[in-house]
C-alpha cells in the first residue's frame, strides 16, 4: 500500500466525518426522546390523574339545624331498633333546609333546594340516633354532606356565567349557596367518607374501603397459595430436576403461561371454580384462586432467577462437606436467593392487585356495599371498582374514579419501590 | 384451633423424636441420620395423618351434618327437590349460627337449627378427638420406627421431593385447566356453527335473537372483522412500543450514565406496572377525545370517537418498558468484545449499535417482540374500555374497531339472551386467544433460548 | 466486561508488603535503554494512567516506528493492554479511565480536541485477545470497516478490498470458497485471522495486537506469527504478548512493563540476552512472572 | 401419584369451601340498564332494614337470566334484572331446572333518546325520518315502491323540514340491548308509516322485519360502544351528530345534550310515562318464589323497591332517571306483587 493510498483513506475519512458525527447525534436523540417521551407520558398520566382525583379527598359539608321530633321522623315512643331503622330522617332534613329558606314555595324549586343536601345525609343522621335514641326531640346542628353538584359547584367546576340551560346547577341554587358560604354553613373537609365506607350508587358517600378489603382479602389468599408453591416450584427445577422431556415440558408451561392472556385465567376460573365446583360467586376465595394461577409462572421465574444467580462454588462447598442436597438447598441456597426471590414476590403481588379482566369473569364486577369480612363474603377489589366507577352516569364519581386510581397507583407505587429497594440492597456481585 | 394443636403436637414429636435419637445415640447406636431427620420422621407421622384426617373430615362433614339434619324436618320438606332443600338448610344454618333469617320464629326450624348446632358440636368433638388420637398415635409409631434400621434422612428427604414435585405439577395442572376448560365448550359451539364459518365469516354479529322473532336471529359467527381488529390495534401498539421501547432499551444500555439508568429503569417499570384499567380509564376520557380533536382538527371526518388508534397508542404506551426491559436484557448481553471490535475499526457508537449490536441482539429482540404481541392480543382492559363493539372490518385506525377480548367480555356480561352458540363462542374466542398466543410465545421463547446458548 | 478492559487491574497482586504502589514504582528507577527511534510513527511520552484514584501507567515513554514490531512484555496487571488500548483511544469507553501526557501519531496529539477517535481508529487498528468475529458472514466482516468509512466507490472495490484484506491476512485460500458463511464457524485461528483481515481492510497505518494469540493453538499461533512478521513490511505494529518466546520471535524491540511503569525497552535480542534490569532478568529468566 | 393426591386435595379443599359457605344476603344479576336503579334501592335497603344490602351484579340480562335459570339453591341467584321480558326460551329453560315460580315485576321504562349538543339546533323527527335516515335500504324517493339502498345524506333530505346538516347518528352495537330496542321502537314505528313496507308485512313478516331492523353501513350510523359517557362527549365536540343512549344519561347530562322531539315529543318523565313518546323500553325484574322466605330479605327488598318513595312519581329511582310507571299500574301490581302472584307465560 502507498503512502497515496494511505492519506486517500485518511482523507476520506475525514470527509464523512461531519454526516457521520450528525448521524450519531441525531441517533443518540432519537433514544433520548424515546425514553424522555415515555417519561413524559408517565408524568401526563400520574398529573391527569391526581388533578382530576385531588378534590374528590375533600368533601363538602352543610350545616343545619335538624329537629328530631318524632312525629316528622313517624315514629312512636320508645322506638325499637328497627323503627329508628326506618325512621323519615330526610322528613327531618327537608323541613331544616325549608325552614332556611322559607320563601321556597314552588314545588320544582324545593326538590332543587332538596338536592343541596346528600341523600346520604339521613344515613348520618341515622347512625347518631340509632347510637342515641334520646337525640329524638332534640334539635341538633349538624354537618351534612351536600349533593354531588352542589359539591362540584363548590369546587368550582360548574361555570356560573353560562346560561342556566347549560348547566346542571341553577340559578335559585347558587343563590342559595352562596348565602350559605356568606353564613359559613358550608364548608370544605377532609373527605374521611372516602375511606370509611363501601360502594355507594351517591358519588359523595361512595368509598373505596369495601374494595380495599376486598383487594387485600384476595391478595392474602394469593399470597398464601402461590407464594410456597412456586417456591417449592422453583426449587424442584432448578436443584433436582432432572434433565428430561417431563422437566423440559414444565418448564415451557410454565414460560408460557406467564405470557397466557389474564382473561384466559378467568375463563378458567369461571369454567373449574365456578361451574365444576360450584364456589360461590364474587368471593375473594375464587379471585384468589385465579389471581394466584395467574401470579405463579411470574414468581416461579424470578425465584429461579434468584436461585440460579446463587453461584455452584457455594453448593460445591456445602457438598464437599457432606451436606445433603436439600440440606444444601435449604440451609445455604435457599436464604441467599431469598431477596430475589421476595421481589420477585412482590412485583407478582402487585401484578395481581392491578388485576381486573379474570375478575370480571368470575362476578366481581358486583355493586357490594359491606365490607366483606371473610373469604366467602361477596367482595369486589379496587381496580374492579375503578373500572365500574368509570361506566356511571353521575358526575362526581370521576373524580371519585381517579381517586381511587390515586390510591391504588399509591400501594403500586409503594410495592415496586420495595421490590427495587431490595434488589439494590442485596445485589450481589458473586 | 385443632390445626393450631397439631401443629403444636408436631412440633412436640419433633423435639422428642431428636432427643430420643440423639440419647440412642450418646449411647453408640449407629443411627443412619443426624437426630434431627428422625425428629422431623416424627413430626411428619404426627402431622401427616393427622391433617389427612382432618380435611376429609372437614369436607364430608356437611354432608353427614346435612343428612342428620334433614332427617329431623317433616317428611314434606325432605322430599323437596335438592335446590329447595338446600335452601331450607340454609335458613337453618343461618338460624343456627345467629345470622339474619326470617323464619326464627318457626319451631320446626329452631328444632332442626338446636338439632343442626348438637350434631355439629358432636361432631367437631369427634373430629378434635379422632383427630388428635391419629396425631398421637401417629408420633408413638414415629418414635417406635426411631432405631437403627430406620434411615429417617432418606425418608424425609423423599417426603420433601414428593411436595416439590406435587408442588411443579401444579403448572401443567393449570394448563390443562385451561384447555379443558376453553375447549369442551368451544368443541359445543362448532357443533352448531361449523368451523369454517367461524374461522372466515366476515360477518360476526352474535345477536341472536333478543327476542325469538328478531331478524338474523341465528347471528352470524364469522371471527375474520374481530381478528382483524385486535390485529389493527395490535399492530397500531406495536408501532408505538417497538421504536419507544427499543430506542429506550439502547438509550439506557448504551448512552446513558449509570445515574440516569439508576432512576430512569425503575421509572419506566412504573409505567409496566401501572394496572391497565387505569390506562383504560384514560385511554377513554383523556386519549380518545384528544385523537378525535386532533384529527378532526387536521380535517379528517368520521374519526370515531373509540378509535382503534387511541387505544392502540395507549396499550402501545403500556407495552414499552415490556419491550424495552426484554430489549435492554438481550443487548447488555451482547459481548463487549463485539463493541470493542466495531471501534476499533473506527465506528461510531451509534455505528456499531445499528450495525453489530442490533443485529447480534437480533433474535432476541424478535422474540421480545413477539412476547409483547401476545400481550397486545391478550390485553383486555384498555379495549374493553377504550375500543369500540362494532365489529368492521377496516384497516382504518381512526374507526372504532372491536377485538377478541371485548368480544369474551361482552358475550359473557351482556345484555343478550345467554343460550346456545353465543355463550360457547366466548369460549371458542378464548381458545383462539389461548392458542394464538401459545404459538406466539412458544415461538418467542425457542428464539430467545436459542439467542442465549449463542453467548452463554 | 472481559479481562483486557477490566478497569481496576489487580495491581497489588503480588504484594505483600505494605508498601503504596507509588512508592514501589518509584523504586524501580528510570526506564532503562532507549524509548524512542528516529522517525516514529507514533510516540509516548510521560503518559499517567489513571483508573478512578487508582493509577495504572505511570509515565511511560515509547515510540513505535514504522515497519516494526514492537512487543510488550509483562507480568499480568502491569499495564501493557492498558497503554496498548491508548494508543487507539479504545480506553475512551471505560468512564473512569483518564489519560495524561501526550501520545502522538505522526506528530499530532491524538488525545487533543482536534483529533477525533474514529478517524484515529480508522488508522491505528486493533486486534483483540479473544477473536470477535461479528456473527455475519465472513465476506461482511472484512467488509464492515470500508463500508463504515466509505473506502469504496463501488461494489467491485469493495470486493477488491475483501478479497486483498483475506490474502494479506493469509487466509483467503481457506475461505474463498465460503465467503457467505458465518465468521464464526471459523475455527480459532481462523477467526483470528480474520479479524486481523478485518482490521487491515480499513487500511490502516499502525496495528495493534492485543495478545493476538493467548486464545489459540500452538498451530494457529505459529500461522499468526508469520502473519505478523509479513504484516511488518506496510505497518507499524505493537503487540502485546504473554509469552516471551513470541516476543522474541516476531518482535524487533520489546519493551518490558512492571506495575504500570517500563522498566527496560531495547532492542528484542539484547533484552532477552543481556537484559539490565534485575526485574527484566527474572522475568526473562522464568523466576518470577 | 403425586398428580392424583393434588388433584384430591384441591377437591377436598374445594367441597369444604363450597359446602361451608351459607348465604345470608340478597344475590341480584343481570341487566346493566336496570344496575343504576337496582344498587339505589339495594343501597336504601340495606341501610333502613336489618338485612344486609344485597350484593348486585351487573352481568347483562342474558347472563343474568343464565345464572337465574340454573336452579333454585343458595349458590344461584334469587333475583335478576332485565331490560326485556323473559324469552320463552329462557322461562322453558327455567322450568327445566326446577325454577318454576318466578315473580316478574315491571318496574318502569327506560327512555331512548335521540340527542344532540346543546350548542345546535333540537331537531323535530318523525319516527318515519328516523326509518329513512337510518335504514339501509328504503324506498326510492323518486317514486315506486322499489327499495333502494338508502341515498340520503343530509337530514333535509329526509324531511324539508329538519335542517340541512348531514346524517350521523352515533348509536350502539348490534349486541347491546338498546341498540334492539331502538331498532324495534324507532325504526319498525317509522317503517308502518310507509304503506309499501306496511303492506310486506302483511304477506312476508320476515323480510318486512329484515327491512325495517337493518341500519345503514355506510358511515351515516357510526358504532360506538357502550359507554355512554363517551357518546356524550363525542356529541359536545361535534354538533352535527346525534347520539342514542338511555334517558338516564340525558338527565345527567341535560347540560351538554338536548333531546330530540320524536313524533312531535320530546322525552321527559310524563311523556314517557304515559307513553306519548313512542322509545321507551319496559324494565324488569324476576325473582324465584322459593327463594322468598328462606333467604332473609328477599320481600322486604320487594317491598322496598315497589313502595311510592322508590318507584313512584316522586321517588328516588325518578331522580337516577327511571320512568315510572303510571299510578294504577303502580298500584295493582305492589298488590300482586305483596302476594307473591306468580307469572305464567301465555
Amino acid at each position: 500500500m502507498n503512502a497515496q493510498e494511505k492519506l486517500n483513506t485518511t482523507e476520506v475519512v475525514r470527509g464523512s466525518l461531519k454526516r457521520r458525527y450528525a448521524r450519531e447525534k441525531r441517533f443518540r436523540l432519537f433514544g433520548l426522546a424515546a425514553i424522555t417521551a415515555s417519561l413524559t407520558f408517565l408524568a401526563v398520566l400520574l398529573i391527569t390523574i391526581t388533578v382530576r382525583g385531588l378534590p374528590a379527598f375533600k368533601q363538602t359539608f352543610i350545616q343545619l339545624e335538624v329537629t328530631l321530633d318524632s312525629k316528622t321522623l313517624g315514629v312512636g315512643e320508645n322506638p325499637d331498633i328497627n323503627e329508628l331503622r326506618k325512621a323519615n330522617y330526610n322528613g327531618a332534613i327537608k323541613k331544616s333546609l325549608t325552614a332556611l329558606f322559607p320563601d321556597v314555595k314552588k314545588r320544582k324549586d324545593k326538590k332543587a333546594l332538596y338536592k343541596l343536601v346528600s341523600k346520604g345525609g339521613q344515613y348520618d343522621l341515622q347512625k347518631r340516633v340509632m347510637a342515641d335514641p334520646s337525640l329524638i326531640g332534640e334539635t341538633l346542628k349538624v354537618w351534612l354532606p351536600v349533593g354531588d353538584d352542589t359539591n362540584s359547584y363548590i369546587q368550582g367546576n360548574i361555570d356560573s356565567s353560562l346560561p342556566e340551560k347549560k348547566r346542571r346547577f341553577k340559578d335559585n341554587q347558587i343563590q342559595w349557596v352562596d348565602q350559605l358560604t356568606e353564613d359559613k354553613q358550608i364548608q370544605r373537609r377532609f373527605n374521611s367518607t372516602f375511606f370509611e365506607r363501601g360502594d355507594s350508587r351517591e358519588p359523595e358517600m361512595a368509598g373505596i374501603k369495601g374494595s380495599l378489603f376486598g383487594s387485600m382479602l384476595t391478595l392474602m389468599v394469593t399470597l398464601l397459595l402461590s407464594f410456597p408453591v412456586a417456591v417449592a416450584t422453583a426449587i424442584y427445577l432448578e436443584e433436582f430436576a432432572p434433565k428430561n422431556r417431563w422437566t423440559d415440558i414444565i418448564e415451557v408451561n410454565i414460560n408460557n403461561l406467564a405470557a397466557v392472556p389474564s382473561i384466559v385465567f378467568g375463563l378458567l376460573g369461571l369454567a373449574i371454580f365456578i361451574n365444576f365446583f360450584s364456589l360461590p360467586r364474587s368471593a375473594p376465595i375464587v379471585g384468589g384462586l385465579v389471581l394466584s394461577l395467574m401470579t405463579l409462572p411470574t414468581i416461579i421465574i424470578s425465584a429461579r432467577a434468584a436461585l440460579k444467580s446463587v453461584p455452584p462454588s457455594i453448593r460445591d462447598a456445602a457438598l464437599g462437606v457432606g451436606a445433603s442436597k436439600l440440606q444444601v438447598v435449604f440451609h445455604h441456597v435457599l436464604p441467599l436467593a431469598m431477596p430475589g426471590i421476595l421481589t420477585g414476590t412482590i412485583i407478582g403481588m402487585a401484578q395481581a392487585l392491578g388485576e381486573t379482566a379474570p375478575l370480571l369473569m368470575i362476578g366481581m364486577v358486583a355493586f357490594i356495599v359491606d365490607v366483606p369480612t371473610s373469604l366467602t363474603d361477596p367482595a369486589t377489589v379496587l381496580p374492579v371498582q375503578i373500572y365500574q366507577w368509570a361506566d356511571l352516569p353521575e358526575k362526581g364519581f370521576v373524580e371519585k374514579t381517579s381517586a381511587a386510581i390515586m390510591v391504588l397507583l399509591a400501594f403500586l407505587i409503594v410495592m415496586n419501590a420495595v421490590a427495587v429497594y431490595l434488589r439494590r440492597k442485596f445485589e450481589r456481585k458473586w | 384451633m385443632l390445626l393450631l394443636i397439631i401443629f403444636v403436637l408436631t412440633s412436640i414429636a419433633y423435639v422428642v423424636g431428636r432427643s430420643r435419637a440423639a440419647t440412642l445415640r450418646k449411647n453408640g447406636e449407629q443411627l443412619h441420620s443426624l437426630p434431627r431427620y428422625y425428629g422431623y420422621l416424627t413430626a411428619i407421622y404426627t402431622a401427616v395423618p393427622a391433617l389427612l384426617l382432618l380435611a376429609i373430615w372437614s369436607a364430608s362433614e356437611p354432608t353427614f351434618l346435612k343428612q342428620s339434619t334433614v332427617k329431623t324436618l317433616p317428611a314434606e320438606v325432605q322430599s323437596l327437590p335438592q335446590g329447595q332443600l338446600d335452601l331450607v338448610l340454609n335458613d337453618i344454618k343461618n338460624i343456627a349460627t345467629g345470622g339474619i333469617t326470617q323464619t326464627a320464629d318457626d319451631p320446626l326450624r329452631e328444632a332442626s337449627a338446636k338439632h343442626y348446632n348438637d350434631r355439629k358440636n358432636t361432631s367437631q368433638l369427634l373430629k378434635s378427638i379422632v383427630v388428635l388420637v391419629a396425631s398421637i398415635l401417629g408420633a408413638l409409631y414415629g418414635l417406635r420406627k426411631i432405631g437403627i434400621h430406620t434411615r429417617a434422612r432418606v425418608f424425609v428427604e423423599r417426603a420433601m421431593m414428593t411436595v416439590l414435585i406435587a408442588c411443579s405439577c401444579i403448572a401443567i395442572f393449570t394448563t390443562v385447566g385451561i384447555v379443558l376448560s376453553v375447549l369442551f365448550e368451544s368443541l359445543r359451539f362448532f357443533n352448531k356453527v361449523p368451523f369454517t364459518e367461524f374461522a372466515f365469516g366476515l360477518h360476526w354479529s352474535p345477536q341472536t335473537s333478543i327476542r325469538a322473532d328478531q331478524v338474523g336471529s341465528s347471528g352470524s359467527f364469522g371471527a375474520v372483522p374481530i381478528f382483524a381488529g385486535t390485529l389493527l390495534i395490535s399492530a397500531i401498539a406495536m408501532l408505538v412500543a417497538v421504536p419507544f421501547g427499543l430506542m429506550s432499551a439502547i438509550y439506557l444500555a448504551e448512552y446513558a450514565s449509570s445515574n440516569v439508568r439508576a432512576w430512569a429503569k425503575p421509572l419506566l417499570e412504573i409505567l409496566a406496572g401501572i394496572p391497565t384499567v387505569v390506562y383504560g380509564f384514560f385511554a377513554a376520557l383523556t386519549v380518545a377525545p384528544l385523537v378525535r380533536d386532533i384529527f378532526e382538527g387536521v380535517g379528517f371526518e368520521d374519526v370515531a370517537s373509540e378509535s382503534a388508534l387511541a387505544a392502540g397508542l395507549v396499550m402501545g404506551i403500556m407495552i414499552i418498558p415490556f419491550v424495552s426491559s426484554l430489549s435492554d436484557d438481550v443487548i447488555t448481553a451482547v459481548p463487549q468484545a463485539m463493541r470493542d471490535g466495531s471501534l476499533g475499526l473506527g465506528a461510531t457508537k451509534s455505528e456499531t449499535i445499528k450495525r453489530v449490536v442490533i443485529p447480534a441482539a437480533l433474535p432476541g429482540i424478535v422474540g421480545a417482540i413477539l412476547l409483547a404481541v401476545s400481550r397486545a392480543i391478550g390485553e383486555t382492559m384498555i379495549v374493553v374500555m377504550a375500543a369500540g363493539l362494532a365489529a368492521n372490518l377496516t384497516i382504518n385506525p381512526l374507526e372504532a374497531v372491536t377485538t377478541v377480548t371485548v368480544q369474551i367480555v361482552t358475550l359473557l356480561t351482556g345484555d343478550q339472551a345467554f343460550d346456545s352458540p353465543k355463550t360457547l363462542v366466548a369460549f371458542a374466542l378464548g381458545l383462539m386467544l389461548f392458542i394464538t398466543t401459545l404459538i406466539l410465545n412458544v415461538i418467542a421463547l425457542v428464539v430467545v433460548r436459542k439467542y442465549r446458548e449463542q453467548y452463554e | 466486561m472481559n479481562e483486557e478492559v477490566n478497569p481496576l487491574p489487580s495491581l497489588e497482586q503480588d504484594q505483600t508488603s505494605e508498601q503504596t504502589i507509588e512508592e514501589i514504582v518509584a523504586s524501580l528507577g528510570d526506564t532503562v535503554g532507549q524509548p524512542r527511534v528516529e522517525d516514529p510513527k507514533m510516540s509516548v511520552s510521560n503518559v499517567d494512567v489513571f483508573y478512578g484514584d487508582k493509577q495504572a501507567i505511570f509515565g511511560v515513554d515509547l515510540d513505535i516506528a514504522n515497519n516494526e514490531v514492537v512487543s510488550m512484555i509483562g507480568p499480568s496487571g502491569c499495564g501493557k493492554s492498558t497503554l496498548l488500548r491508548c494508543l487507539n483511544r479504545m480506553n475512551d469507553t471505560i468512564p473512569i479511565c483518564r489519560v495524561s501526557g501526550e501520545l502522538t501519531l505522526d506528530g499530532e496529539d491524538i488525545y487533543s480536541k482536534d483529533t477525533d477517535p474514529v478517524l484515529l481508529r480508522a488508522r491505528v487498528g486493533m486486534v483483540f485477545q479473544k477473536p470477535n468475529p461479528f456473527p455475519k458472514s465472513i465476506y461482511e466482516n472484512v467488509a464492515y470497516g470500508p463500508r463504515l468509512h466509505g473506502l469504496n466507490r463501488n461494489k467491485a472495490d469493495l470486493d477488491d478490498i475483501v478479497v486483498n484484506s483475506l490474502k494479506k491476512a493469509g487466509i483467503y485460500n481457506e475461505v474463498k470458497n465460503r465467503l457467505d458463511e458465518s465468521g464464526t464457524s471459523l475455527s480459532g485461528g481462523q477467526q483470528q485471522r480474520l479479524c486481523i483481515a478485518r482490521t487491515i481492510a480499513c487500511s490502516p497505518e499502525v496495528i495493534l495486537m492485543d495478545e493476538p494469540c493467548s486464545a489459540l493453538d500452538p498451530i494457529a499461533t505459529a500461522k499468526i506469527e508469520e502473519l505478523i512478521d509479513e504484516l511488518r513490511e506496510n505497518y507499524a505494529i505493537a503487540i502485546v504478548t504473554h509469552s516471551m518466546q513470541q516476543a522474541a520471535r516476531v518482535s524487533q524491540r520489546t519493551a518490558y512493563f512492571h506495575l504500570g511503569k517500563l522498566v527496560e525497552v531495547g532492542d528484542t535480542d539484547t533484552i532477552f540476552t543481556n537484559p539490565r534490569h534485575e526485574l527484566t532478568e527474572n522475568y526473562i529468566t522464568g523466576r518470577f512472572g | 401419584m403425586s398428580k392424583i393426591g393434588l388433584t384430591i386435595a384441591g377437591m377436598l379443599f374445594c367441597t369444604t369451601v363450597a359446602a361451608q359457605s351459607t348465604r345470608d344476603q340478597i344475590s341480584i344479576v343481570g341487566s346493566s340498564t336496570v344496575y343504576p336503579f337496582a344498587t339505589v334501592v339495594a343501597e336504601r335497603f340495606g341501610q333502613t332494614t336489618q338485612y344486609k344490602t344485597p350484593k348486585i351484579e351487573s352481568t347483562g340480562s342474558g347472563g343474568g337470566m343464565k345464572l337465574f335459570c340454573n336452579g333454585i339453591g343458595v349458590q344461584h341467584p334469587d333475583i335478576t334484572n332485565s331490560s326485556r321480558s323473559i324469552k320463552k326460551g329462557e322461562f322453558e329453560s327455567c322450568k327445566a331446572n326446577g325454577v318454576t315460580d318466578i315473580i316478574e315485576v315491571l318496574i318502569g321504562f327506560d327512555g331512548i333518546t335521540l340527542a344532540n349538543s346543546v350548542d345546535s339546533e333540537q331537531l323535530e323527527m318523525s319516527r318515519k325520518d328516523i326509518f329513512l335516515a337510518l335504514a339501509k335500504r328504503v324506498p326510492d324517493p323518486n317514486g315506486g315502491d322499489e327499495l333502494i339502498d338508502n341515498p340520503y345524506e343530509d337530514w333535509a333530505d329526509v324531511n324539508p323540514d329538519l335542517p340541512e346538516i348531514k346524517i350521523e347518528v352515533i348509536g350502539p352495537p348490534p349486541t347491546s340491548g338498546t341498540r334492539d330496542a331502538f331498532v324495534e321502537l324507532a325504526m319498525e314505528g317509522g317503517c308502518k308509516a310507509i304503506e309499501s313496507i306496511a303492506a310486506i308485512e302483511k304477506t312476508d313478516k320476515d323480510s318486512f322485519k329484515e327491512i325495517c331492523h337493518t341500519v345503514r353501513e355506510d358511515g351515516a350510523f357510526i358504532e360506538a360502544g357502550e359507554n355512554d359517557n363517551l357518546i356524550v362527549q363525542k356529541l359536545e365536540a361535534n354538533p352535527d351528530a346525534l347520539g342514542i343512549f338511555g334517558f338516564s344519561f340525558l338527565e345527567q347530562n341535560s347540560d351538554l345534550v338536548q333531546p330530540s322531539y320524536i313524533d312531535g315529543f320530546e322525552p321527559t318523565f310524563e311523556s314517557i310515562s304515559d307513553g306519548t313518546y313512542p322509545v321507551s323500553r319496559p324494565l324488569y325484574f324476576y325473582v324465584k318464589k322459593a327463594h322468598i322466605g328462606v333467604i332473609p330479605g328477599i320481600a322486604e327488598y320487594l317491598l322496598e323497591f315497589t313502595s311510592e318513595g322508590s318507584w313512584g312519581e316522586e321517588g328516588y329511582l325518578a331522580d337516577k332517571g327511571m320512568i315510572p310507571l303510571d299510578e294504577e299500574t303502580r298500584l295493582s301490581s305492589a298488590e300482586s306483587i305483596a302476594n307473591f302472584e306468580t307469572m305464567t307465560l301465555e
